[in-house]
């Protein structure tokens, strides 16, 4: 079977208590894919989020398919915050693992080298130390007294992003969303939604092969065209920020929510 | 000139305060900074380097979001910002909930990259758009990163100060305490003391912030703002009057 | 003053006594620049190969410009060993940090994100844990009676490289040489050769941006047209085999390789 | 069809301890296994994913020389092939010096990523163009990668076979041994005997290596050799009689 499938087929290795990981608004997030899983009713789902989300992890933890989220941050930036997420960690209907950007960057490099943990610098003092029991303080065996943190390596099963390119073959161009390249390596799979299908082998232009994760880290790559809508596509196009701010005010009700899932995912399939 | 906006005077802050860094770098959601740091570009014989975790049309970042922090672990980041649920008199800030933790009731985004860029980047300025007993307080709920550090801890930088609708704070990292820097035109001393929820140390007379100058503001409304239009539609429309564009 | 400079002056950077890191041979090498360092008579340079190297780590023991070299093998593959390594390891004038590719990597990799060592799989059991007292074994807190081994990181004063493009900014474009950008992060200054100026910025380019190393990670770069050479570069220019093996041959000799060094360094300058 | 060379019956060897690879990753310097891995590539139903670490032309790799040992560190290369100055019997390899090392007799180029890809890769292949006394010896000076490893010791790959001019041994990791399988035409056991310095198990009957079959060496020669001129033009001038081209 080749590697360019139907949405569905490509989402298929995103079972329900899969440990799945997703990108940054800025590197590429998959929301046609994630309407998808959300209409399929995918549950239990463990998300980590490299390094924070908004929209992606907003609707999939509202229409209750999120176990825990492991997160430095969940929120619309300047919009506002994000409803379905605040109230479930305030009812407890999630298990949240609140961390810090570079903690995630730096368990999922230890994940991409084969490590069993990775280091970092700072957070010693933080309260974040007290809430993740999982992140350990060990004395620097370089140094004297020198406190430093170790984060367990973070493996998902499967990473879920959006990029702007694939070929036949399955490589995937991500041009400058550099990250995306650190959720294939850690993950052991990766399914991949693309804007367009390049004709020709990406590795063989040197210039397009610098920014092409090699297929044999890929799954399955579906075609979505606009598929990272309503966010931003890198220069391809921007986010919709009215659609935003419109969710942001529907969803500041359990009622308002589900108006927006039956008007933007389950509705949108039917027509 | 039409009336200077309090979001304006604050741009002048920070853009004084980030005089001479090589690199500034603005994470997601800081329209301040953001302006603040495109007018150094055009202000400054020296222009910094720029950086915007959220926009890759607006940043120099080509190794991933890690590279931000990276930068900032080898030393090459200068100046920062933060804000905080919560900001407390000994410059802890708080963005993850009020409460306690296990039941709390206010939970915001989550802490972002403040638990390590607090602790990496020499000129970190902390700005608060609420200056209120609720936000300015004697001490946070949850530390997302601590004011200060004991002497064994490795640490290059932290606050530097903070600024507010109201005033300008700098930051004493030997006596982990705020001082009452300048109080922008229109507000007094009393209105600081009540509303501020924290002690501070502030010298017998506090100066008044100085007014934007007027060649700041020119290029702050005539070429920053459509920038920031682009990344932050709502301020950019708030402040500046730019309509949300809709999609391309 | 620009970034853009004259051979010479870019290697100003490098004093005697630097701690310079220099590429493998896929990567782009410098030896433009490294027969300018030789011409200049650099001395006592602290050499760290990521992780390998052939004639330029070769030609800079050879010619007394290293006081020791860090690497994980030097030698020029099938076509035999390197003469002036092994001559000067076996007399003891130079001192040798026996290391693996990987844990060059690692520690590297350290640097770039500010931590003090990296951790690396394998290693143990191996003599190089003897040599290398500076490597410590530590007990995995995640686990129970699991050995690793942690490596100082490796902060270089210079990395040295050659690379295809930089604009009139000094951004530099590298392809698919990655670990380019691992050498200029975990480096204090960059100094750079380049086939060719690029007109234009090349971070305002997505394809181009996403493979250039911004302008603010290098201290100066110069012009040097076929700089790799003897060596390869990329898919730009092939390695010059019969150069390389005439130099092995002469090079058995310290008569011969200083009738290398005349006519192919000194000389080549006079002309 | 001329006469077979002994480097065609190792790459044979080879094509056959790689079937149903993934991934073939091929190191620096190893002009045998990259032929038997283009060979699998032509042969092979599942045509196996394969890696030149040497030649950015003919490799997978798009993040640098680290991604060869980061996807054997995430367990995606199946097979990986290492030579030594000395192996000995019980799967160590020495890539380092002859004799003490502190004032050793001979240096070879280093242990390159052996230290590590020997824990990590579950088939490492072994090959040793000279099969003598001074190479394959009871004890190596130095062990630059170990052949086997306590048992709390993280571990999921090590050598799998050593392929020799003379014969094919396999190993055994629970009795940390080589035993012999075949012993190429043209070759007999007390060769093997009198040319090898480590003790090693071998069934009563040793069999022959069979021959490279027809196809496998038409295809060698025809398609795979020029491909290996340009990576190894030494080895394919040696081998194959291709010319050692001008620089381009």
């Amino acid at each position: 079977m080749g590697k360019i499938r139907d949405l569905d087929s490509t989402l298929a290795a995103i079972a329900d208590g899969t440990k799945l990981i997703i990108p940054a608004d800025y590197a590429g997030v998959a929301m046609e894919a994630t309407r998808a899983l959300i209409r399929r009713g995918v549950k239990r789902l463990h998300l980590v989020t490299l390094p924070a989300s908004s929209l992606q992890a907003e609707l999939l933890i509202g229409a209750g398919c999120v176990a825990t989220i492991e997160t430095s941050a969940v929120g619309f930036g300047e919009l506002g915050s994000a409803p379905r997420f605040t109230r479930a960690v305030l009812a407890g209907t999630v298990t949240l693992k609140d961390a810090t950007c570079p903690a995630i960057h730096s368990a999922l490099r230890a994940a991409e080298m084969g490590n069993p943990f990775g280091a970092l610098r700072g957070i010693v003092g933080s309260d974040l130390l007290t809430v993740r029991p999982d992140w350990r303080v060990i004395d620097n065996p370089f140094a004297e007294n020198d406190p430093i943190v170790l984060l367990p390596a973070i493996r998902p099963d499967v990473a879920l992003f959006h990029a702007p390119l694939a070929d036949r073959d399955g490589n995937i161009w991500v041009g400058r969303r550099r990250d995306l390249f650190t959720l294939a390596h850690a993950s052991a799979k990766s399914v991949v939604t693309v804007e367009a299908l390049h004709d020709g082998d990406l590795l063989a232009d040197e210039v397009m092969a610098a920014a092409t994760i090699p297929a044999f880290y890929i799954e399955a790559v579906a075609l979505a065209p606009r598929g990272a809508w309503p966010l931003k596509m890198g220069d391809l196009y921007g986010e919709d920020t009215q659609h935003l701010l419109d969710y942001i005010r529907l969803a500041q009700t359990e009622e308002g929510f589900r108006r927006y899932l039956d008007d933007q995912i389950f509705r949108r399939r039917a027509a | 000139m039409s009336t200077i906006k309090p979001e304006e005077v604050l741009i002048d802050v920070v853009l004084r305060l980030i005089a001479g860094a090589r690199h500034v770098a603005v994470g997601a959601n800081s329209p301040i900074p953001a302006a603040a740091a495109f007018l150094a570009q055009l202000m400054s014989p020296d222009a910094p380097s720029v950086s915007l975790q959220q926009s890759p049309e607006h940043n120099l970042w080509t190794d991933g979001g890690r590279e931000l922090f990276d930068s900032a672990g080898q030393g090459r980041i200068d100046v920062f910002f933060f804000s905080g649920a919560q900001i407390d008199g000994s410059g802890n800030i708080n963005l993850n909930v009020i409460g306690e933790y296990a039941h709390p009731k206010a939970r915001f985004p989550g802490a972002y990259g403040s638990a390590y860029l607090y602790f990496m980047v020499p000129r970190i300025i902390l700005f608060r758009l609420e200056h209120s007993r609720r936000t300015l307080v004697e001490k946070v709920d949850f530390i997302s990163a601590p004011g200060v550090s004991p002497p064994n801890v490795f640490r290059r930088g932290g606050p530097i100060a903070l600024v507010t609708p109201l005033c300008h704070f700098g930051f004493d990292k030997a006596r982990a305490r705020f001082r009452l820097e300048t109080i922008h035109p229109g507000h007094g001393l009393d209105e600081v003391l009540d509303n501020t929820g924290f002690a501070f140390d502030r010298p017998e007379h506090v100066p008044e912030t100085p007014a934007p100058p007027a060649e700041m503001l020119r290029l702050l409304r005539g070429t920053v703002a459509p920038q920031l239009a682009a990344i932050y539609p709502k301020f950019a429309e708030t402040v500046f009057g730019i309509p949300v564009a809709a999609p391309a």
